[in-house]
């Protein structure tokens, strides 16, 4: 099952295109014309083909079955909108096109706008982010430049300890100190606690919300109320949107930003990896600070607003975050599924996403141990403890035994306020069926585990690989392909 | 609805598995306020694939699409055939599909694949190593600038007057936070060299400087030898960054990692990605081992697994936001994967010779360009040296110039004016790009419809 | 050659292992004059697929493709929605690029995919069993009647009136060959029911009768009950062969099993396939469980495996050309593997829910437009009954209207002229068909150009 | 690994498309509306396509790895080609269009048809046929068509004993009775015997040239001079044309019919099992019984000969084979795949599908039985026996232990004339470093073999099922499932 690498199969010599041949002409290189190898193996078209295809196959994908991964929001991904991003009015557009040869660009990046604010409940939104992360920058520079126009600039964001990663490093990346709040036993942001921590100093909180213990913070409206009065803004970390699109809008709850991914919520693929996109939407504080370019809706047609025409208009902005506007890839995928799914749709996206998580939860509860759901309902992912496992068992070993019974393993570790975490998020394009199966089989694992079977330290057994050794790659890390001599010369 | 398997019956039965009466019930916790009494106002309902189709498709036909007609833009984004097989490959659902390879037991397709690429951009940059993707060349540029900070603990970088207008936006953007101080410079339309700064460049340098960063082949078709430059950063522990918009120029020309750069970045898109109006897009990074540790984003490694095999995992993840939180390298966590895939797909098609000839063709198709519209009347051709773009001196505003050829359905360029809105002496600069897609004919329609408007 | 791996050095190191001086020496059982001295006259080298695509996309472009016009045509072929997930799982390489299943350990994505088709064909039919597809609609036709004389013994079938102009056509060639008698006729434009010879069939079965052919709805829309001819059928032991172009019509209507067809074949092209200018296509073809083994072409069996798992076969191959030889059923081998797995695909995408919604819809959309189009002056809708398709008689030519129409770019329908050459009065009818892809604006766009061309 | 039916998963209430509200108008169905539930199982898309794309997964295919199947061509199918045979232009448009609306779709019918004529050097093409087999039987149409316009109906066809079946199949289906000619020694027609059967009753010969064996018939222009001198004519089966395209022409060796394999030689896809096309080139004694319908091309533009046309042009022609112009979207594919190699690629493909065969032949035959290997050179296969192997070791068994190793088996038991046959076409799109992996596995499994390693009897053990029972399923078919009900009731 070990497909070789490009290198070991190809050479400098095979190519799998061919290119017409030159004209002749006076080269106009400045001298600098290349005079050694780059090293590059080419393939024939049919060794290309059977190489990453063999290689496709030892991936797992939500083609192929329950991808359960907290906070991810593996959805099923349509057809449809692959065949819609492929159209050559989409794809095949240049970004500094005449702007009026692009009107039908303009007018899906607004209309895709346009649903993200009605669905939010927010009058702005900045469509360029290019994934979550990069709209959480895009959320904190508008609140940082918000506070310097009031000429208030402050130093602090608070962020709950239960963040996703992306929370503090992002604060970070735009210069901001970073502390933590607590959580409470019941798994939400501890309200006294932030509370007591606002002041003069403080910029802003960013909060998920739904939480990483998936449960709505009841107190929404309270903190955004709270950070206000102390003169601070509210982030909101949209990447658990699924579970209240179309049934609750951020924007009734007192949120200045958040940023939605695209590649979640609106189910554009995650392709192993990205690309993503992270639209930001804004309060009417933040509005007027948001990123260029974006799009305007005058009259019948749209606008462009970028550094030329940006002084009338956007004076305020905080500039630009990437070259051209956006993930446009992501925007005509997420639009196609937003007008498949309707407002209709969506608000039944959201309950059949609670309603699978729910149902996860309360046919595993009796087994592991759920440390939040004794309060009440998850919302659309379950978390659950590795309480209860056999002496020097943990959550790695029956995650990796859940891969031998033919499923993606949930979050592991994640969020760090639960010992041994699992967090489990099905979505809401999982059949009742295929939710059975999983808990049956889960269900047989957890026995194993408290049983304290040996052979679940050794999974898996039936992947492409066994457990791999992660520590060994880290101490002394290859990163490339080396040429067997050279190679060895490098030990 | 077509992507929602649960039917009338699944639901009943799993609210009563709950204990729930309705589904109302599982919102407990959310406020009567904010929930909502029924779908959002404002917005149509579900609708079939016949109907978003033709909507969108309604949309999309509103555009002038490249293939439809003569098409010379470049400046960041370059028009280049794709094989089909690249779409065929990266549609695969298990490509499409998946997700971040945290389980590499069952991720050791977009795993071995990552490593490819980055064993792919590393040797096209003449770097020791590369990462498994950034959003674009844009931030990767900026990212670049944060780790030289890093590796020289200084905050002062010199940009080129030669670096995209855009990169150089985004840039501004965040220092402007960070603190970090940037030198920039418009660019002049220098005759023989556009956009060529490299004398400010050199003596800009000082003991406070963390990087110089420039663009190769610059935003105006401009190449220069980076030696020197190279030499002299070095000289004063200051780092050289090197961008890249346009990664078929290094099969023809040197690499900036031969020439002494310390870290190059660039943009990924000419090759398997496609124009898609800017974006997804995959920014390239790449510098030498020694600064791998500080180096931002995702990197895939080599390991053996328990039985000894050969396989592939996320690696130096210490470095990430997912593990060191706010002392992260980077706040970045999806990058651009399909997008590398699709990148890397297309360089394994081409390989060495295929790159190389798409180059030479490239190369000499714009030069047969640029000698046929520098025979027009009042135009000049500003460059000495370039791959597969140059800026012509027209008579008159580009941007005028480029919308009346619109009008006469060409995409002749991109206008300096558009760029640089403040930039004195430059709005009659239009960049012209050239590649294997552009006919003889394209050439010619170009030329004689650029007389047209200029006679 | 993109498509070649072998090198220049692969080849001389497998010539040294064969022996051999060059590759000329592999051919010297050609004779000397047979063998060309260089490549074939006439014929262009090798080109690039930037080129390939440019020229066969020069040759596509020349042609009006169904969705930039409003479209009417049927007669055979027909125009729906295919949902884009159809296209998506065809093109998996594992499926598009695996052989005929012989070796069923490594071939039962292919099997099972059949065996469910089997039974969707089966079920849609209203008969016992179906087989793995036939080349189209047409040869189907054909082979049900060659298996229906190898059941009853006897060589003469009568066609009705109703039957697709071009299955007749295919039906005649092949029966001056096999010396098989066919008795056919022309149809008329029979008010109410166009069409329709029931009379005639009734009368004509007798004791030589190996099959009677039906066509339901019939190639001018009409939809006659068959359950009279059946009785009359089988009380002389004749069989009824029932013929489907539009599968999309059983979910409105009765099947023509369940009216005591004894073999229903049709075209299933409807559903997953498109209408690509007449193939592929794939024919569908069911019939009692007791003539099973008379049944031509391939069928994918159930049975285990030796560790006792289901699997999936293909099975009473001794009926087949590959072990009979000149006894088989049929010469068929290739049959239309890939079609049915689109249709399959499509099918289980609609299912019964989907089917019956389809059909309606197509049903209703059509008496629409039969109601809108019969309010012309001059115009009159001859069909009593249909599903998605119904006659109009013009008040002059059909071939000149239809021709007019495609001048205002609407492709208005088939004119009998053109499938009728020879046909008495049926000049003046025009078959429109009217899918679930045809907008209200469509319909208007057709009345109001209709009418300009009448007037 | 395995997958349910759909039946098993799906229901009559669950489905997958989203259909529009029908207006309501009043029902003219003839009062035949169905009354009865069709039976039809649905899914939504996200369950379809985890269905399908995991059932292609049990699947073997080109794709994935060498498909060595002799007389089958199993050769890469370019990407490009499916890309073409999509654009709108061509895949959405009606055989019945006014012919004025169509007309790129004569011109690429008939310049596929004009390379076709080049490349075997014959005169004249019928393009409609389905498939090999129906290609063969258009020949054959056209041999008694001739023959009847001469008045000379004659009944009998002579079939080499190696054809593949579908000859005398195809002989039978035209009504003609069928005899056997028997082979030599050295694997090639019996030019005697077939000359001491000619006759006044002798319609035609049908042979393969390559033929089954992999050999070329070097008598070729003697066989078709002595059927021409008894009146009959000469079908060839261009089923193995892979082997001599751009490097020999048909024409020039006296046929007067052979059909094409778009799907083999030409590179369209085999689909698991079709569709295939079969375009059959004609001489000039056949040319003008050619079927309808074709294109010709008058001056600058393209006419349809179908019937309404055909008597002023073409009053001989035999009629329809079938509705419509043949197979559109593989004449699409293989134009493309032509135009890609053009003449100096075509050529380099006969010669490279004959150099890896030969290399496989040579690598092999120091411990298979060649039988016509001592002879010479083979063409694009080669050809095996299981001489030598250990008793009750059969080629079935080599075949199956070959799938343990990640191949698809290559063509057992065919042809006849060879005692336990395997026949090898590795075809031209497969690398040295494949073959050598290839018949290095090859050479082990031969090696088990001839040493009668037991374990050989079950093999496979690697794939997703071991060896089916094929007996019990032609014992007691069972075509269709059955509600489980229903099957008990059925027992």
């Amino acid at each position: 099952l070990e497909e070789a690498l490009i290198f070991e199969i190809g050479t400098t010599a095979s190519t799998g295109v061919d290119v017409e041949t030159p004209p002749a002409v006076r080269s106009r290189l400045g001298g600098l014309d290349r005079n050694r190898e780059i090293g590059l193996a080419g393939l024939s078209e049919p060794q290309a083909v059977r190489h990453y295809t063999r290689l496709s196959r030892q991936n797992y994908a939500i083609d192929l079955g329950l991808f359960p991964l907290g906070s991810c929001t593996m959805k099923h991904n349509p057809r449809l909108n692959e065949k819609v991003a492929r159209m050559p009015g989409f794809a095949d557009i240049h970004p500094l096109q005449p702007v009026d040869t692009v009107g039908g660009a303009f007018e899906l990046i607004h209309t895709l706008g346009e649903w993200l604010c009605k669905l939010t409940g927010m009058p702005a939104v900045a469509m360029s982010p290019k994934a979550g992360a990069h709209g959480e920058l895009c959320g904190v520079l508008a609140i940082r430049s918000a506070l310097e126009a009031r000429g208030d600039a402050r130093e602090v964001i608070l962020v709950p300890e239960s963040a996703h990663g992306t929370n503090p490093a992002t604060a970070a990346f735009a210069g901001y100190k970073v502390e933590d709040i607590p959580a409470t036993p019941e798994g939400r942001v501890d309200l006294a606690a932030l509370e007591a921590r606002l002041g003069p100093d403080v910029a802003g909180v960013m909060i998920t919300n739904p939480n990483t213990c998936g449960l709505f913070e009841p107190d929404m409206k309270r903190i955004s109320d709270a950070v206000h009065a102390a003169g601070g803004l509210v982030y909101c970390d949209g990447a658990n949107f699924n579970a209240i699109v179309g049934r609750v809008r951020p924007g009734d709850l007192g949120i200045d930003a958040m940023h939605i991914n695209l590649h979640k919520t609106f189910s554009t693929p995650h392709g192993g990896g990205g690309p993503g996109s992270g639209p930001v939407v804004f309060s009417e504080a933040l509005a007027p600070f948001a990123p260029l370019p974006f799009v305007e809706k005058q009259g019948d047609h749209y606008i462009l607003i970028e550094e030329e025409t940006a002084e009338d208009h956007h004076a305020s902005s905080f500039g630009r975050m990437v070259a051209f506007h956006g993930q446009m890839g992501m925007f005509t995928r997420a639009l196609a599924y937003m007008m498949s799914h309707g407002a209709d749709g969506l608000k039944q996206v959201a309950e059949d996403a609670v309603l699978n998580a729910n149902y996860i939860l309360r046919s595993l509860d009796d087994v592991l141990e759920a440390p939040f759901g004794k309060g009440g309902p998850c919302m659309h992912e379950a978390l659950f403890s590795d309480k209860g496992f056999a002496e020097g068992f943990t959550t790695l070993d029956l995650a990796k035994a859940l891969i031998d019974e033919g499923y993606h393993p949930m979050t592991m570790y994640f969020p760090l306020v639960v010992h041994g975490a699992m967090l489990i998020e099905p979505t809401e394009t999982e059949s009742k069926e295929t939710l059975d199966q999983f808990i049956g089989a889960l269900r047989s694992i957890v026995a194993r585990a408290k049983a304290g079977d040996p052979s679940m330290h050794q999974a898996p057994f039936h992947a492409p690989r066994r457990r791999l050794d992660e520590t060994a790659a880290a101490r002394k890390p290859v990163l490339v392909w080396k040429e067997p001599e050279q190679a060895e010369a490098a030990e | 609805m077509r992507y929602l398997p649960l039917e009338p019956a699944d639901r009943a039965a799993m609210l009563a598995k709950i204990g729930a009466r309705d589904v109302d019930a599982l919102f407990a916790d959310v406020p009567e306020e904010a929930r909502l009494d029924g779908p959002v106002h404002g917005l149509p309902d579900h609708a079939t694939e016949l109907a978003v189709e033709r909507d969108l498709g309604a949309m999309a036909r509103k555009n002038v699409s490249a293939a439809d007609v003569p098409f010379f833009l470049g400046c960041g984004a370059y028009r280049h055939h794709i094989p089909a097989s690249v779409d065929h490959l990266i549609q695969r659902g298990e490509f499409l599909t998946s997700y971040t390879p945290y389980q590499p037991e069952i991720a050791q397709g977009t795993l071995q694949a990552l490593f490819e690429f980055q064993t792919q951009v590393a040797r096209l940059y003449g770097c020791d190593v590369a990462n498994a993707s950034m959003y674009d060349g844009s931030t990767a540029c900026w990212e670049a600038i944060v780790m030289a900070r890093r590796i020289t603990r200084r905050s002062k970088a010199i940009i080129s007057a030669g670096v995209h207008p855009h990169y150089v936006a985004v840039c501004q953007t965040m220092a402007r936070f960070t603190k970090d101080a940037l030198d920039v410079a418009l660019p002049e339309l220098t005759d023989g060299a556009p956009g060529d700064d490299m004398a400010r460049l050199l003596a800009g340098i000082d003991g406070e400087t963390s990087a110089v960063v420039v663009q190769y082949p610059n935003v105006l078709g401009h190449i220069d030898d980076l030696s020197e430059l190279a030499e002299r950063c070095h000289a004063k522990k200051a780092l050289l960054i090197a961008v890249v918009t346009e990664p078929v120029a290094l099969g023809a020309i040197r690499s900036p990692g031969e020439m002494g750069a310390d870290i190059v970045v660039g943009e990924g898109q000419s090759l398997g990605v496609g124009l898609n109006f800017g974006g997804p897009y995959v920014g390239l990074f790449a510098c030498r081992e020694k600064h791998v540790r500080q180096m931002p984003g995702r990197l895939a490694g080599e390991t053996v697994d328990a039985a000894g095999q050969r396989g592939f995992v996320l690696t130096l993840s210490t470095r990430e936001q997912h593990i060191r939180r706010e002392k992260a390298t980077s706040n970045i966590c999806t990058n651009s994967g399909l997008c590398a895939l699709a990148f890397s797909v297309h360089m394994t098609l081409l390989g060495e010779k295929g790159l190389r000839n798409l180059a030479a063709l490239n190369h000499a198709r714009a030069v047969q360009a640029a000698e046929r519209l520098a025979q027009i009347d009042g135009i000049d051709l500003v460059n000495g040296s370039f791959f597969n773009e140059f800026v012509l001196r027209l008579p008159q505003d580009a941007r005028q110039v480029a919308r009346a050829l619109a009008d006469r359905m060409i995409l002749a360029g991109v206008s300096l004016g558009r760029l640089y809105p403040d930039g004195e002496g430059l709005d009659r600069g239009l960049v012209v790009a050239v590649t294997e897609t552009n006919s003889d004919e394209d050439i010619a329609a170009f030329a004689a419809a650029l007389e047209e408007v200029l006679a």
